[in-house]
């Protein structure tokens, strides 16, 4: 009890710790291995919370079923990616992409955006979560920016304006929420906590639970990176160092995406609120087709997958909005598959962009035949980003697909569509990058290729074999979301 | 008491909306500031009159934040640098000021439309506040899109943020973390902003965010 | 009864250790892949695999009839678990998958010997077998998908294993979008069919009621699916290009058994687990059948591209596959189940014999291949003096291919014939007038066959040599001979004894339609009898027995009696010999007529010969120019389609931030205006 | 059973030797008509005689496939032609090979000679595979088409039981047979490479499709690719004759009075067929090449026309 308590304690207090310690020392080596080390101490903390049992729900801190996925695959993310941060950084420095004082807030702010993320999933109050995925997201403005090119400075102010706007629309539907609880719970801290207001959802008035979910989809939304809320995404990931596109992709969306389920919850906990799928399944979908056709005419490696996490949070949240034991089961899935795929593929782009010297597609090619890790890396990696087997995500897709079909038929068209379509264009790219005459240079990459092919093997693994207690936990969570 | 309390803050609320509208009629930054300016300065008065009428002490502190930071210092800092930039002879609105405050008036209308589904049961004065912050929420962000002009964005947007304190403070008994969150958010808001407007004029000299779209990755 | 039991599950058993062997054959070679050592520790290993499931599908297909073996493992999807389990159909197609998969080791074992890039071809071969081996043996939409898509993967892999050119490249492009539209049609077919409490296991699917809607959809889809893995017009424009791609083990492997899986998931799926037909799906069938048969020969024809020819022809006999199958539809729509067992057992006849001489001839153009590393007949010729026994077997395959007596072929096609002359006691008269008709087609495409592989092989093995490599080419390795001879002997074989094979399709019959073909076993002379002795008989052995007996004494008594002098002289040609072996006929104008007669229809064939002035020395040209026009007509456009929408949608990467708050703003204006008018 | 053995041999035999006899009366006919003598009907057995006798002039190249080709298409022919009913119906071995299956054992003929035309690589032979093989690729659906009407009509493929129904009064008159008869003798035409479609007398004509594919051979193999196109003829005349008048056909059983009425009238109904034949080339000319496939395509549509006539009188 008071251990596991000391778990969630943890982590929080190592990344801000860490923070704090990065930002005044100096020197790479010691920093990025401190980075390693504190994302480690986080990882084990949390896997202490995942196997010793949960404290009590107290005002602010919350563990249950839906967020201890969620923790537990940031802090995994984010430990792999501290380790692969660690060579690329040392590649940036070299080549003087990165000052040391830029260096270390980097690490800083890398920690400080652990904690923001893990503050916002463990966060038991909607203004602390608030909160937290605010300050996550500003920090990330803060890393996006770091080059400090133009187009890096570019990319960080839209994310900053559109982000600070999305702040201001989910910060109001979270005074709705207030204001539709404390008619029913009665003024003071308690009714901003969740535990309490899933409790007495009942009894809100379904209007303006209506109107806050409207507010905090487009709020929230705008991190998610649905479209057409998505504008900040694709060039914060093609702009910032290839480590924060990975936490970006596999975490902070994540982040988003679970605040807006938990308020799903919410909803759906009332009667007479209006049923929030309809409207998640439609962004979805227009998230899902618009990023499949945006990924034809993309030249930057880095900016053509950023589309696809698009494409891919469009599947999920079109899945959560289906509903239903079998789609929500399917969303969940999808969404650790996302994560693991798509911040293997940025470990694998990040190499394949410091040894080619440039994130231009165009300029990429026959990988496979000058560095076979790094380039069969990437075509294991978007095999399994675009769903085929034996990788997890063609299991979620495959439980997504069948079971839209046999219950709504004319969405699944729409779908498979998307899917068919965004196929297209990830394996034309990838046939040009990983096969036909190489070009550029041909020289070693001194990459890191453990945290990639972990999370590959992670994915495949999952793609034949899900382990029962991970399945009875998700079948819990899809259970709950209804 | 209670009617005239209502009334008070109802008049703030409704002055609020107004001045958003004139904010919409500007075209020109120097104005628009001091209407900003303004606009904050009643955003603190209802403030404190909600402190009063809950009594709730607390408030006050917010009412002081808005007034010092947004009714003064943002508005002087914003018209240094307009000074620095010399761009305050720019007519920076994208479509005419008909259109645009005709679009206001459908706002404010589909506001109070989506407000009046409320259950009268929510007590009424959270009820109108809330339509009324609704409404400046919605003005604040219709400015940011009819302005061309960094700046000019960055009025809308805390004009926008002023909607939201007047929502959060029209709650009866929200407890501190909101306050404090909005404050942080402002704070954060306006350094980040600051921040970004220093390098962007050290960059490119103009804060007109067109100057930023001629460095968009992909254009070739 | 518990030994049989055990006996049961063991032949699954079997099934999934070779697979569980392939695979791990498939991990070995990754990183020491160049060293001969591996190339025939893979090679090796896949024979032995294959051979091992092999006999035992055959122990099974032929001892425990129509029981099934039934296995399940904790894998898949959680809650419903892999199923594996073997049936006399799986049984049926295990054989054929692992025969080819076993022949097409033996011959890698010599043809290996010259692959350029052996790291991209041996991890992914075993691969490919176990995926084909896997979607057979699979017993529940989940696994079946997978391996499916695996399976597609593993030759998407092997398609690329040249792939520095860029037209193999541009093949397993559109192979792998071509493959996973199936795969998605599939995916959509299964929802329909498991319903919305996601009962994927095949029991669940073939007790699930299906009305009539779902029925018409789930075909629909399924012709999308396995159609678009099988080939059949106009979703066959990937085939041709991917399978002269990959080396030529593969491109047997690919066209003679991964377009059977296809066709193993098309009968899964209508005959097994959709339940009654209806007779106009037989229709629909039966006409893509015909239409598949003659397009795809007619392709063939106009292909000088020896491997791509063949690619084409595997069309053409998917298209006689899949009237077959459409025949059982519509017979068994219509409860005459003995006719539908005689059309169904032609099809898989069928199937048998083409997975075996499209192997063996792919065999062939692949030694053709290593001998001359030419593919374009035109630079060919006179290889039968070069390579007799690779000529040989290939003129076998042709003879097969051709359905002409008494090899394999032609007996699958006459029962198919059998089948059709049914045809006048079906009720609906939309195919009492249809079949027959479908029966022209499926003569015509064999008559074009025919003329097609008489182009084949007169240009490739006879005739002068057209080209320095065809002049100095040498017979290829003892292992590849060998897998070819072995096909040879099997074409011969199931030629002259149709009646064992029929037998041994009898529970399979049995098992889906409820039944069979009359016991041939006991018909006198060995010959096969489908309704009844007065009908209809065929009896290959006799046949062959009368030709080689009439031929051979015709021969003795020539030279025995009459003279058996004989003098070589250059050939007399009325006179007018000439030297170079360009004045031969060449594939092209060999084709000729037959371009006039059918190609002006069908590929708006034009042809213009540019004749210089009286005087002039440069030489005369003749450009002929063919239209493909289900490209041109069908993806061209949905290429052209993609590109438009991606370029319009393309503006959203370029707006100012000002415009995409202007989005967030009217969404959230949407939005709210929902909210305020419709709740 | 011995008895059965041997009216089957002789059907062999008889077919062996009667088929050069067909030809040369044939001939015969012709020249007369043209106002010749002629060669005296005896001819053809010379002609294949001396050939026999002479040796083989191969060309250089020519591979063991050019040598082995003719004896198996005058096997492949012969054993067609045997099991065709010429007399009788009673044969022992009708069931080995069904109506398809003979024309399928023709085909196997056919496609062997057109590889031989192309194996020594002259130009001339490639033009008489390329064009023997774009006639087959439309003669031979016709003639299945034809088959199937046949095959309906009489709910069997096999020959003897075909031509013992269409001898029972059942039948009587029908269009589609009429029209499968018009489509089965163009298909014969074309099959025997007869004029309109090719002229059997003629050499160094671009025209010209069998000789050419033959130009090579010489001595024994010529002989065997002569005997065995004019076993061919017999066989269609045959196969039209116990087709379409299958009057004085004996049936099964070995009554030698009625296998002797049987012969004469098989002998009466081929000089008939050889008349008609050559009267009926002497009578038009030689079409070009590309009208070929014009005249094959009608037998095609003549076939499918008799096929759906055939549901149609059916169904009155």
């Amino acid at each position: 009890m008071v251990f596991a308590f000391d778990a969630v304690a943890a982590v929080l207090l190592i990344p801000l710790g860490a923070a704090a310690l990065l930002a005044m020392l100096p020197g790479y080596h010691l920093t990025a291995r401190l980075n390693v080390l504190a994302a480690f101490l986080t990882l084990l903390a949390a896997l202490s919370l995942l196997l010793g049992e949960r404290p009590e729900p107290g005002p602010y801190l919350l563990i249950d079923d839906l967020n201890i996925v969620f923790i537990v695959l940031n802090i995994f993310v984010g430990f792999t990616t501290s380790v692969f941060s660690a060579s690329y950084i040392a590649h940036e420095l070299e080549i003087g992409r990165l000052t040391p004082t830029y260096l270390r807030f980097y690490h800083a702010m890398y920690q400080v955006l652990m904690f923001a993320m893990n503050l916002a999933l463990v966060a038991n109050n909607v203004g602390l979560m608030w909160v937290a995925i605010e300050l996550a997201t500003l920090t990330t403005v803060l890393m996006v920016g770091i080059y400090r090119t133009h187009e890096a400075l570019e990319a960080a102010w839209k994310y900053f304006i559109l982000g600070s706007v999305g702040i201001a629309l989910a910060l109001f539907g979270t005074i709705l929420v207030y204001m539709a609880a404390h008619p029913v719970i009665g003024e003071g801290l308690d009714a901003m906590v969740w535990t309490t207001l899933i409790d007495h959802v009942g009894a809100f008035d379904p209007a303006l639970l209506n109107l806050a979910f409207v507010f905090l989809l487009l709020g929230y939304g705008t991190k998610v990176g649905l479209a057409p809320l998505h504008a900040w995404l694709p060039d914060a990931h093609a702009e910032g160092p290839t480590p924060i596109s990975a936490v970006l992709s596999g975490l902070l969306l994540n982040v988003a995406l679970y605040a807006v389920l938990r308020f799903k919850l919410l909803l759906a906990a009332n009667p007479e609120a209006l049923a929030s799928g309809p409207l998640m399944v439609s962004m979805g979908l227009v998230s899902l087709v618009f990023a499949s056709f945006m990924l034809y005419r993309r030249r930057d490696i880095k900016r053509m997958f950023a589309y696809s996490s698009i494409e891919h949070m469009g599947i999920i949240t079109f899945a959560f909005g289906m509903g239903g034991p079998i789609a929500n089961f399917a969303g969940l899935l999808h969404m650790v598959m996302h994560s693991l795929t798509k911040s293997a593929i940025f470990f694998a782009v990040g190499h394949i962009a410091q040894v080619k010297g440039t994130q231009n597609i165009a300029d990429i090619r026959g990988l496979t035949e000058t560095h076979p890790w790094l380039g069969w890396g990437l075509v294991f990696g978007v095999v399994a980003i675009s769903g085929l087997p034996p990788l997890g995500i063609f299991m979620s897709e495959f439980l997504v697909v069948t079971s839209t079909f046999a219950r709504e038929p004319l969405l699944a068209i729409p779908l498979v569509f998307g899917l068919l379509v965004a196929f297209g264009a990830l394996l034309l790219r990838l046939n040009g990058l990983a096969f036909g005459e190489p070009c550029g240079s041909t020289a070693p990459a001194e990459a890191s290729y453990v945290p990639m092919f972990v999370h590959l093997g992670l994915v495949l693994a999952a793609g034949l074999y899900l382990p029962p207690p991970l399945i009875a936990w998700f079948q819990k969570v899809a259970a709950a979301l209804g | 008491m209670d009617g005239l309390a209502f009334d008070i803050a109802h008049m703030l609320a409704g002055g609020l909306v107004l001045l958003s509208f004139m904010m919409l009629y500007q075209d020109r930054l120097y104005a628009l500031l001091n209407i900003f300016a303004f606009h904050a300065l009643v955003l603190a008065l209802s403030v404190a009159w909600q402190a009063f009428i809950q009594d709730a002490p607390h408030l006050y502190i917010t009412a002081t934040i808005a007034l010092v930071f947004k009714a003064f210092v943002i508005p002087v800092v914003l018209h240094r640098i307009i000074q620095r930039l010399g761009i305050h002879r720019e007519i920076e609105t994208v479509i005419g000021i008909g259109p645009t405050m005709l679009a206001g008036m459908g706002l404010v209308a589909l506001s109070i439309a989506v407000m009046l589904q409320v259950t009268p049961g929510a007590d009424p004065v959270a009820r109108e506040d809330l339509a009324f912050a609704l409404s400046v929420l919605l003005l604040g962000l219709l400015v940011m899109v009819t302005r061309r002009n960094a700046v000019g964005q960055v009025v809308g947007f805390m004009s926008l943020e002023n909607g939201l304190v007047l929502a959060a403070t029209g709650a009866r008994g929200m407890p501190l973390v909101v306050e404090i969150s909005v404050a942080f958010s402002i704070l954060i808001a306006f350094i980040v902003i600051g921040i970004f407007l220093f390098r962007i004029r050290e960059r490119f000299d103009t804060v007109d965010v067109h100057a930023l779209d001629r460095h968009r990755g992909e254009r070739q | 009864m518990t030994g049989e039991i055990a006996s049961r599950a063991l032949s699954v058993e079997i099934g999934l250790w070779s697979v569980a062997a392939l695979l791990g054959t498939a991990i070995l070679p990754v990183l020491r892949s160049r060293s001969p050592i591996a190339r025939n520790l893979v090679y090796g290993a896949c024979l032995a695999a294959c051979s091992v499931a092999l006999a035992s599908a055959l122990t099974h297909l032929l001892g425990l009839a129509g029981r099934h073996a039934a296995l399940t493992l904790p894998l898949g999807i959680p809650w419903i678990g892999a199923h594996f389990r073997i049936d006399a159909l799986a049984a049926f197609f295990l054989v054929v998958v692992n025969l080819g998969g076993a022949a097409a080791s033996l011959y890698g074992l010599g043809y290996g010997r010259h692959e350029a890039a052996a790291e991209r071809v041996l991890p992914f071969f075993p691969a490919f077998l176990a995926g084909m081996n896997l979607v057979v043996l699979a017993d529940d939409a989940f696994t079946f998908l997978l391996s499916w898509e695996f399976m597609s993967l593993a030759s998407w892999a092997l398609v690329l294993a040249h792939h520095r050119d860029s037209d193999n490249t541009r093949a397993g492009y559109i192979y792998l979008i071509m493959a996973s539209f199936g795969t998605l049609a599939l995916l959509l077919a299964f929802g329909l069919l498991a319903g919305t409490e996601g009962g994927y296991t095949f029991d669940a699917i073939r007790a699930g009621e299906h009305p009539t809607r779902v029925g018409a959809l789930v075909l629909g889809l399924v012709l999308l699916g396995a159609g678009s893995k099988a080939g059949i017009v106009p979703l066959h424009v990937w085939l041709p290009l991917a399978h002269p791609a990959a080396p030529s083990h593969v491109s047997a492997l690919m066209s003679g058994v991964m377009t059977k899986v296809a066709v193993y998931g098309f009968i899964r799926v209508v005959f097994d687990l959709l339940g009654e037909p209806n007779w106009w799906s037989g229709l629909v069938v039966l006409l893509l059948g015909g239409v598949t048969a003659v397009l795809g020969v007619l392709y063939a024809l106009m292909q000088h591209d020896l491997k791509r020819l063949l690619a084409y022809h595997t069309v053409e006999n998917i298209g006689i596959i899949y009237i077959g199958l459409g025949l059982a539809l519509a017979f068994s729509a219509n409860g005459m189940q003995a006719a539908a067992a005689l059309a169904l057992a032609a099809a898989l006849f069928h199937v048998l014999n083409h997975s075996i001489f499209k192997s063996l001839l792919f065999f062939g153009a692949g030694a053709v291949l290593t001998a001359t590393r030419e593919r374009d007949m035109e630079h060919l010729g006179g290889l039968i003096h070069r390579m007799p026994y690779t000529s040989f077997t290939f003129l076998v395959g042709c003879v097969a291919i051709s359905a002409l007596p008494p090899l394999n072929g032609f007996v699958s096609e006459w029962l198919t014939f059998q089948a059709i002359l049914q045809s006048p006691d079906l009720p609906q008269w939309g195919l009492k007038v249809m079949v027959p008709a479908v029966g022209g087609l499926l003569a015509l495409s064999a008559a074009l066959a025919a003329a097609c592989f008489v182009k084949a092989f007169g240009v490739t093995f006879l005739g002068r040599p057209r080209s320095d490599a065809a002049r100095t080419a040498s017979e290829v390795d003892r292992f590849s001979l060998a897998a070819m001879f072995v096909f040879a002997a099997l074409c011969l074989l199931a030629g002259i004894l149709p009646g064992f094979v029929i037998d041994s399709l009898a529970p399979v019959t049995l098992s889906l339609l409820g039944e069979r073909m009359p016991m041939q076993s006991g018909v006198p002379w060995l010959s096969i009898v489908p309704i009844a002795e007065s009908r209809s008989s065929y009896n290959g052995i006799l046949v062959f027995l009368f030709i080689a007996i009439s031929a051979s004494l015709a021969a003795y008594v020539i030279h025995r009696f009459a003279s058996r002098a004989l003098r070589r002289a250059p050939a007399w040609d009325c006179g007018f010999p000439d030297p170079s072996p360009v004045t031969q006929y060449t594939a092209g104008s060999f084709a000729q007529p037959i371009r006039r007669v059918f190609g002006t229809l069908v590929f708006q064939a034009r042809e213009q010969v540019e004749m210089p002035p009286p005087g002039s020395l440069q030489p005369a040209r003749l450009t002929v120019k063919v239209r493909d026009f289900i490209w041109d007509g069908i993806y061209a456009p949905i290429a052209g389609l993609i590109v438009l929408v991606s370029e319009r949608l393309n503006v959203f990467q370029f707006l100012t931030i000002r415009q995409y708050l202007s989005l967030v703003f009217l969404s959230l204006v949407i939005l709210l205006l929902v909210l305020a008018l419709w709740l | 059973m011995i008895a059965d053995i041997i009216i089957q041999g002789v059907e062999m035999a008889l077919v062996l030797l009667l088929a050069p006899l067909l030809t040369g009366f044939t001939r015969k006919v012709k020249a007369r008509l043209l106002r010749r003598r002629g060669p005296s009907l005896i001819q053809p057995y010379r002609d294949l005689l001396r050939l026999l006798r002479k040796e083989v002039v191969l060309a250089e190249n020519a591979s063991w496939l050019f040598r082995v080709a003719p004896y198996l298409i005058f096997a492949a022919t012969w054993v067609a032609a045997a099991l065709v009913p010429t007399f009788g119906t009673g044969l022992m071995f009708s069931w080995t090979a069904d109506l398809i299956a003979i024309i399928a054992l023709l085909a196997s003929a056919r496609f062997f000679l057109a590889l031989a035309g192309m194996d020594v690589g002259t130009s001339f032979g490639g033009i008489g595979s390329s064009r023997e093989v774009m006639i087959a690729s439309l003669a031979e659906p016709a003639m299945l088409l034809i088959v199937f009407t046949l095959a309906l009509v009489a709910g069997s493929t096999q020959l003897s039981a075909v031509a013992a129904y269409m001898a029972s009064p059942v039948v009587g008159l029908r269009v589609s047979l009429g029209l499968a008869l018009v489509g089965l003798i163009m298909v014969a035409l074309a099959e025997n490479a007869r004029i309109p479609v090719d002229n059997p007398a003629t050499h160094l004509e671009l025209t010209m499709v069998h000789e050419a594919m033959v130009l090579e051979y010489s001595g024994r193999h010529l002989a065997m690719i002569e005997l065995a196109a004019s076993i061919k003829l017999l066989l269609y005349v045959s196969l039209i004759a116990c087709l379409f008048t299958p009057w004085g056909l004996t049936g099964p059983g070995t009554d030698t009075a009625m296998i002797a009425l049987g012969v004469a009238s098989y002998l009466g109904k081929l000089t008939v067929g050889g008349f008609l034949l050559a009267v009926f080339e002497t009578a038009i000319a030689k079409m070009r090449v590309f009208r070929v496939p014009e005249f094959l395509g009608a037998a095609l549509m003549l076939g499918l026309l008799a096929v759906l006539l055939l549901f149609v009188s059916r169904s009155l």
